[in-house]
């Protein structure tokens, strides 16, 4: 195993025993031994070098994160409200090939506002996305968005 | 009024259910449900003697904690035990080799 | 009336209830979910009763491994019950059943509220023994300790489960890999997950375990916490167990007893008896004794989720 | 100060119940499952999200701060996934 690209995971799963446990230092022995055996697993499930991640652009998606988050939840609350809805279906064709990232963005996709992707058409290959309301610019929002999540990979 | 008693009432109503769900259900999975709520309220009484055994610093007398701990784990190997000759016979019944 | 108590009432509302739809939901999906609901409300119950141990093992083994092994069953079931229509007990005969069941709900309860004053109490016992063992969580004190003895019984039943489901295997599958073929890429989104959350949940199993002996936490639970992640890759696709004839394996399984056995052994010749830990050596004894615990804990609750062997190897 | 975080929790906890509550108000009126997942993903990932934001100043030190939001994001990776999978089963079923 490359040990430099696994050591991103490592420090990051390290990170995680001090978040949960502290560090004091007879612990801190215990949990690098636990983050090694964590990236080893990581890696079996994950190669090291699919998900290239560039820290700056992921920082700010991160940071937007939370407006978006309140703007998803306010809207779905608006409409539990009054009950303003057309639900349905919206294909939309990622611009990403078949990959982790694709699922990657997929997955944070169903965490923007309005939009919740349902799996693939079988025959076209798009993804529909289901939408509280299909007269708002969905499929538009969706490759905004994609775009904004395409720029945190590298490559 | 406190914990101890609303709890200890939980746990009596919780063996009274789980032994009706026993003895009147007719499908196995729905009598292993039933036996494992009747399991949830037998660990409650413990808990409850437990907490009326609390002192020396402890929130409860940590010797039936201990084998509370031990119960859920072996009434979950058992409950295994059980799905896993539950489906055998499903399996068997619908292959129509079970007579 | 105080707010805790108001909470206390809530969560025994909700427990109750959730246990009551468990045995009157009309399909056995909904009382499976009734079953999930009722063992995390109950784990909340079991903090409001000062034991947080007990509450993290009810969370992953009574409602989370439980839970997908009641939920797996239930779907391979399908609209089998296999019970006839005859099975049913007659209305009467209900009624009779259930005014003795309520019977004996209230003479329970009624014992439960007429216990004698003051509880009989091991808990000062339990403090003056904790020392010796130089761990800080009580609980694991007793568990490790002062009834190792049910411990190491309780370690041997998980692996005498794994014998009982694997020998329900069909003849012809005996040997062969445990469990269903997972499908390589059944559905994106579970693979995502497969991939990220395992890594973070070893470190927050093994966390688990590390911190049991001075906090809440302990071989179980962690256990526990380490198998479901390794099921939920196995979910997805993305790792299989070995064989059921595979030797390494089957030393995982065994591995914690053995060194349990073989440290209380020693315990015969070097401290007061079997079980009994060397006074120098107790607690780096202990970690060890729950280290290989943990591991074949994680494997045997891997074993009893997958199910026997299919397939001919 | 304490009293600043103090009000600043209660306030941000009172908004993540409120939202929790809009969720379950979601889950109670919409017509079909896939519009109840919406409420299920959205709404209450939001609330978890405000409680986690209001509790954060209680939790004494910066690790038990990090350690709430590790606990949300845990939270909101879980609910993204499962709603996804289960708006595909539900989709294929209406269909």
């Amino acid at each position: 195993m490359p040990p430099l690209a696994a050591l991103p995971r490592f420090v990051g799963l390290l990170a995680v025993w001090v978040v949960i446990g502290g560090a004091d230092l007879k612990g801190l022995a215990v949990g690098a031994a636990t983050a090694a055996i964590a990236t080893w697993f990581s890696l079996r499930l994950l190669p090291a070098g699919v998900l290239q991640l560039r820290p700056l652009p992921l920082l700010g998606l991160l940071l937007r994160y939370p407006l978006q988050a309140l703007r998803a939840g306010t809207e779905v609350a608006c409409r539990a409200f009054d009950l303003r809805l057309s639900p349905g279906f919206v294909p939309y064709a990622p611009v990403t090939a078949p990959s982790v990232q694709r699922d990657a963005f997929l997955t944070w996709s169903s965490l923007q506002p309005g939009t919740l992707p349902a799996g693939e058409d079988e025959v076209s290959g798009a993804v529909a996305i289901h939408a509280l309301d299909v007269t708002q610019p969905v499929a538009a929002s969706m490759a905004a968005e994609e775009a904004r999540f395409a720029r945190i990979f590298r490559g | 009024m406190n914990e101890v008693t609303i709890f200890g009432l939980l746990a009596a109503a919780l063996v009274g259910l789980g032994l009706y769900g026993v003895l009147t259900h007719a499908a196995p999975l729905r009598r292993i449900l039933s036996f494992n709520l009747l399991g949830g309220g037998v660990f409650l009484v413990f808990g409850v003697v437990a907490r009326r055994g609390a002192g020396a610093g402890f929130d409860g007398d940590p010797v039936p904690q201990a084998i509370i701990i031990t119960g859920i784990v072996v009434a979950f190997a058992a409950t295994t035990l059980a799905i896993a000759l539950l489906l055998r016979i499903a399996e068997l019944r619908q292959d129509g080799t079970d007579d | 009336m105080s707010a805790t108590l108001l909470i206390d009432l809530a969560l025994a509302f909700s427990v109750l209830a959730a246990a009551l739809w468990t045995v009157a939901a009309r399909r056995a999906f909904e009382a499976v979910v009734g079953f999930v609901a009722f063992g995390l409300v109950l784990s909340l119950a079991w903090v409001r009763l000062g034991t947080v141990d007990v509450a993290l093992t009810e969370a992953a083994v009574g409602a989370g491994a439980s839970g997908v092994l009641l939920l797996g069953a239930t779907a391979r079931l399908g609209a089998q019950t296999l019970a006839e229509v005859r099975d049913q007990p007659a209305m009467a005969l209900r009624i009779a059943t259930g005014f003795f069941c309520a019977l004996l709900a209230v003479a329970l309860g009624w014992t439960l509220l007429n216990l004698g004053d003051p509880a009989p109490s091991l808990a000062p016992l339990a403090a003056a023994n904790l020392a010796a063992t130089e761990l800080g969580n009580p609980v694991s004190g007793v568990l490790l300790a002062w009834r190792a003895l049910d411990t190491l019984l309780e370690a041997v039943v998980l692996v005498l489960a794994v014998i009982g489901v694997w020998s329900v295997a069909p003849d012809g599958a005996w040997g062969g890999i445990p469990g269903d073929i997972q499908p390589p890429r059944r559905d994106p989104a579970l693979r995502l997950a497969a991939q990220i959350i395992p890594p973070i949940g070893v470190v927050i199993g093994v966390h688990l375990v590390w911190t049991g002996a001075e906090a809440p936490g302990g071989a179980f639970q962690g256990g526990t916490v380490l198998a479901a992640m390794w099921v939920l890759a196995w979910m997805a696709g993305l790792v299989r167990p070995p064989a059921v004839s595979s030797r390494r394996l089957r030393v995982w399984v065994i591995l914690g007893p053995i060194v349990f056995i073989a440290i209380g052994l020693l315990g015969s010749f070097l401290a007061d008896g079997f079980l009994a830990y060397p006074a120098a050596f107790t607690k780096p004894l202990i970690l060890l004794v729950e280290a290989a615990l943990t591991f074949s804990i994680a494997v045997a609750l891997v074993l009893l989720l997958v199910g026997p062997p299919k397939a001919a190897p | 100060m304490s009293l600043l975080a103090d009000a600043f929790t209660v306030l941000a906890v009172l908004a993540g119940l409120f939202f929790l509550a809009a969720g379950t108000l979601g889950l109670l009126r919409f017509p079909d499952t896939l519009s109840r997942l919406h409420a299920l993903t959205k709404a209450d990932g939001l609330g978890l999200g405000l409680i986690v934001l209001g509790l954060m100043p209680q939790a004494g030190s910066l690790l038990g701060a990090l350690k709430l939001l590790l606990v949300w994001a845990l939270a909101m990776l879980a609910g993204a996934t499962v709603g996804q999978m289960i708006a595909r089963i539900a989709r294929r079923e209406s269909q």
